[in-house]
């Protein structure tokens, strides 16, 4: 069975495995062993405090584990707040006009403006899935079982949340918006500027970065064109997101112009149609036909979350086989939270 | 010889023949008969009043061929821009990013909308028929304006600045233009040009950037042309140069040809130059070339002339004296060509 | 009954008597004759063009009747798009970072930023009930019939909608941020601000405002408390639009730091629960208990939404009364769009 | 009488006292032993090094009470700011913002972080003694730097700056920090003063605001002070304006202290300098007391004495030529008090 759970210490391995699989542009999950091994410790400090009133500098790591194969196959994390450690930078893409009645022009111009809007503000963040794996809708158990923690867990993030969406670059990790603009400003290459973002120094953006607005029609058109546009291999990720609600904001990645994506998180849908029910172990009618659904537990350092599949709708209480219940780390009558995996599909 | 001296309706013909040879990119000085109707009407008007400070009057001198009387070219002072909209101009500052971490420093040149030049005389519209272009019809048309300046300061800042044209060709194709201000014009360079020079320039300030830009995103081409003086005004910049007058940074929003500037009182004909009386010497035996000047405001005249500096005032010969209306011992100025 | 329809050529003596009512701030409903009668004709060209595939200048403006007492009762409208006639301009509230590890300081300064971002967006504009009718959910009526016509009628629509609200002022009309920010910019007085605005003539506004971003902090606290908080009087309008779906993106206004709410068309409450269903003209069981719908016909020229009572949830038809389907307009087996007034109702 | 020379590692007791008095506000001249013995090093080593362009040295001159040989004053010059880190300054720029609508032209000053004096030499941190504050050796004190920077132009810009300090009470409130500089630095001003001395204020950078302060909306005690030069260093600034320094609309980032900048060749004490041979008069009559200069680099001292110009030099009295180790003839320079 597929079951999303915290990373503990033992993970270590596993993730640098998935690391090494990442590729050029993925800054939040290097190969990077002491990087790698700070990052389970934040995220086990962070599934361990109990009691949380509000957001701080947490950060959650889950990974997608295959029970049957002893395997860990995915990753997906949240961070509680971003921005205060470090400046959390974007461009934002604005709008100046400019009318002249007496010559009847009206101009539209377009602006990048660099900001730290986001400072404070949750997200989605770290999201990679092995290609063995990319099947049987494991890619959205592994995006969207975050947001039943989400649901579950409201206190400890803040009332909107945003994703990072990876922009266009070629095969060769030339970004256009980069070599228009970036560039000018730091004098070194996109690798470079990447590298030392993925390692946590970002000074030198306040430092070398222009701080007053850049006309988006004065860049040249195969920069113009990719500005708020993902990279092809995100497109899935991003309509994923969209149908769960999340809207392009007009904020872009300050290198690649990759857009990112927010929502309030009480309008997530699967947030919003999440309810909590009794679970009963027993003997669930059918559960290899229907509609699929997200269950999940409702504890924080034992969070699991499984897919489903019911014919009829649960009610206010789920009737899950031993075998589920196991995979949730639940008894009977303990709540679980459900929400079915897409949108529409109870209609 | 040549004669400089205040423009008068009759001028009209003559200037408007001038104007059109100028072409694009002399926007102080458009091919439109009404236009310069007015401005020699306010020049008139100006020369006419009593001012004791300066407050937007302007001022247009002609150059005449005094062989046969033509108008051969014309220059003016405006004794201050931006009074009724500002004056727009580019400064060119180095916005400086570094990093001691990374171990880079940036010095980035960004071009700021400004109106620093709100406020400050100006020479302007230096014209001369191509047949007229000797370095001493062109000398002595500049430097006139200077020497009515020296006789009436009080109508003038301190500061002057002349705006010299930028690169654009023949066709009015300017790179700086077609990288920049189209993009927030709507329209070509020729028409920005010709309705910065009858129109109120409200629209500049209604329709140019706000923010700075940044020269390196521009590009290439439109980057080599700032600060760069066109080909047909090198000639006028060399004279500019060579009286102290020097490039601060500024440049024009349109081609982005570079703005100078000198204090008066810095200027070399300004402070070569001398006051006396006219003498006059049938057969001055000189061959040293001078500026010579005569008369207030619409009397205001300055020919170039062999003369010879004594201790009682300047010798001049009877065809100077009579091209500048002066009498033995009338009050002249004079410097050096 | 109370009806929504689009105003009429013949309705300018009954907008003149409510924009006489209206009082200062609300400046898009001042009682000035031409102005008004411009303000209908628009409306009327707007309502009369049968297609269109993409929103233009149009602007819809609809009022309220009650239809025993033969009275014009209140008004509201939609913009199909603000900033292409006139520059719109907004504040933007964003945050700028500072951090120096050497001293462990870390600053987040918020800052107000000019811009014209919402150009080319539509708007909800214009709401106004007479006091005398404020009661019976006609506010509601009033303000959510609008998202039955953007639901009908996507395309005349931007995908984003947003709505400006009424900031902080005394009795007096002065307003805190408008003293420690904008007088220092205008020369003039916020009344006068305030009515040149209202008269579309905004080029002064790009002419005199600051272009560079002011730092929230070095404002007085008054002015730094009312940005982004609405007048009091408006506190149930921000309410109601929150509930369906309307978020405070981070805008507010220029002149007195009201907040701005936007929201994507299509996850508007009333917009995304709203459904089709066949009018059949007859008997309906209850009319007076059960759950309350707002209910509009398909029509753009001759649109009108009403309120309705039912104790059953209606599916796929819905039968009306003679009475209400002469108020909607509506002959038997014609189309209606349905939605339940208030979220939750139907839970 | 007294004597200016270069510091050494003996006077640091002395200059350590001295700054302890300074108190609050002279950033360059924290009371500090080992950044003290810091800046003699760098002063000792700068003058002990052959420079043929100015790189960042930084020189340390003493006032000395003669009568005793104690220390009572001290200042310097910095070749070149910003030579590692930018150096910041509040450039006060007009923005412009007119209405021809609402015939509104409102002109709002802003201030802007610049580094516009990086690289320029700057005069710094004059104290002297409560009990030595005449004007004869404050002017001394002052004035012996422009010496130096003459007898060895190759080591100094063509351009000199000074930063006089700005308002602020006994307990190091100043208004302008209070209403800005607190907001962006989250300490008091106190802390950040001393930090901007011994640091290496990379932390200005990174805390300093990126966009312009619109001043109308400071409050109206910040506004006052803004180029407002501290009560205590008033006699400072009027020997500097006497100098011919100007105020061109810089002023400090933490207290608004207003900078003020002139041109070497500008200089008053440069122009009136003149130099030739020592003439020692055992009994010069003059009452007329001057500046006198004498030695390069490390033997260079200045003292102010009574002496007389002389077609062949400048006929000063014994004590005066032992205070400045001349000989008969040897080369001095030296320049009416």
């Amino acid at each position: 069975m597929m079951v999303i759970r915290p990373i503990t210490q033992n993970d270590l391995a596993a993730l640098y495995r998935l690391a090494a699989k990442t590729g050029v542009g993925f800054t939040s999950l290097v190969a990077d062993e002491p990087i790698l091994q700070r990052k389970i410790e934040a995220a086990v400090r962070s599934f361990s405090l109990e009691e949380l009133n509000q957001p701080g500098e947490e950060s959650y790591l889950f990974v997608l584990e295959d029970t049957e194969a002893d395997n860990i196959v995915g990753v997906c994390g949240l961070l509680a707040t971003v921005g205060y450690d470090e400046p959390f930078y974007s461009y934002h893409l604005g709008m100046v006009t400019h009318s002249s009645r007496e010559l009847g022009v009206h101009n539209v111009h377009p602006t990048l403006t660099l900001n730290n809007d986001y400072t404070g503000c949750s997200e989605v963040c770290t999201l990679f899935l092995e290609e063995d794996y990319r099947h049987s809708r494991n890619g959205q158990l592994l995006s969207k079982s975050r947001f039943l923690f989400l649901a579950q867990f409201p206190e400890r993030f803040t009332e909107k949340i945003f994703a990072e969406m990876r922009g266009v670059s070629d095969e060769n990790g030339v970004s256009p918006l980069w070599e228009s603009l970036g560039r000018h400003f730091f004098s070194i290459d996109f690798s470079r500027a990447d590298e030392l973002t993925s390692l946590g120094s970002k000074q030198f953006i306040a430092e070398l970065m222009p701080h007053n607005p850049v006309y988006v029609n004065l860049l040249p058109p195969e920069a113009r064109e990719v500005i708020g546009k993902v990279h092809k291999s995100t497109e899935p990720a991003r309509r994923l997101l969209e149908q769960e609600g999340f809207r392009f904001a007009d904020y872009v990645d300050i290198f690649d112009g990759g857009p990112t994506l927010e929502v309030f998180v009480q309008d997530i849908r699967a947030v919003r149609e999440s309810r909590l029910a009794l679970a009963t172990v027993g003997q669930p009618k059918a559960t290899d036909s229907g509609t699929t659904y997200l269950v999940a537990n409702s504890k924080v350092q034992d969070f699991r979350c499984i897919m489903i599949q019911r014919s009829t709708p649960p009610g206010s209480s789920l009737v899950l086989s031993d075998e589920e219940a196991k995979a949730l780390n639940i008894q009977n009558r303990e709540p679980v939270r459900i929400v079915e995996l897409s949108p529409y599909s109870n209609r | 010889m040549y004669l400089v001296r205040p423009a008068e309706f009759a001028d009209l013909p003559d200037l408007e023949r001038l104007a059109q040879q100028a072409g694009i990119g002399i926007t102080n000085f458009p091919a439109n008969r009404d236009r310069l109707n007015d401005k020699i009407a306010a020049s008139q008007r100006a020369l006419h009043t009593d001012v004791v400070q300066p407050g937007g009057e302007s001022y247009l001198f002609v150059l005449v061929d005094t062989s046969n009387q033509r108008v051969v070219g014309a220059c003016g002072i405006d004794s201050m821009v931006g009074v009724d909209t500002p004056f727009y101009s580019y400064r060119i500052d180095d916005v400086v990013h570094a990093s001691p971490q990374l171990q880079i420093h940036n010095r980035i040149p960004a071009l700021f909308l400004c109106h620093d030049y709100s406020g400050m005389s100006r020479l302007i519209s230096l014209v001369v028929e191509k047949a007229h272009q000797n370095p001493v019809a062109m000398s002595l048309l500049s430097r006139a304006r200077l020497l009515f300046i020296a006789r009436h300061p009080d109508r003038f800042t301190q500061k002057l600045f002349v705006e010299l044209r930028g690169e654009s060709d023949r066709h009015g194709y300017s790179p700086f233009w077609d990288a920049l201000g189209k993009h927030f014009f709507s329209m070509d360079f020729k028409k920005a040009d010709y309705l910065s020079g009858v129109s109120n320039k409200h629209f500049i300030a209604e329709l140019m950037p706000r923010y700075p830009i940044y020269v390196p995103t521009l590009p290439q081409e439109a980057q080599d042309v700032i600060g760069v003086v066109h080909e047909d005004s090198e000639n006028t910049a060399d004279i500019l140069l060579a009286e102290g007058f020097e490039f601060r940074g500024y440049v024009d929003i349109f081609d982005a040809g570079p703005t100078v500037e000198a204090r008066v009182r810095d200027l070399r004909t300004i402070t070569e130059q001398r006051s006396g009386k006219a003498l006059i010497h049938p057969d001055t035996q000189s061959e040293a070339l001078h500026l010579i000047a005569a008369g207030h405001l619409e009397d205001f005249r300055v020919t170039a002339a062999p003369a010879e500096p004594q201790v009682a005032g300047l010798a001049i010969d009877h065809s100077t004296q009579e091209r500048l209306h002066v009498k033995s011992g009338s009050r002249i100025q004079w410097v050096a060509l």
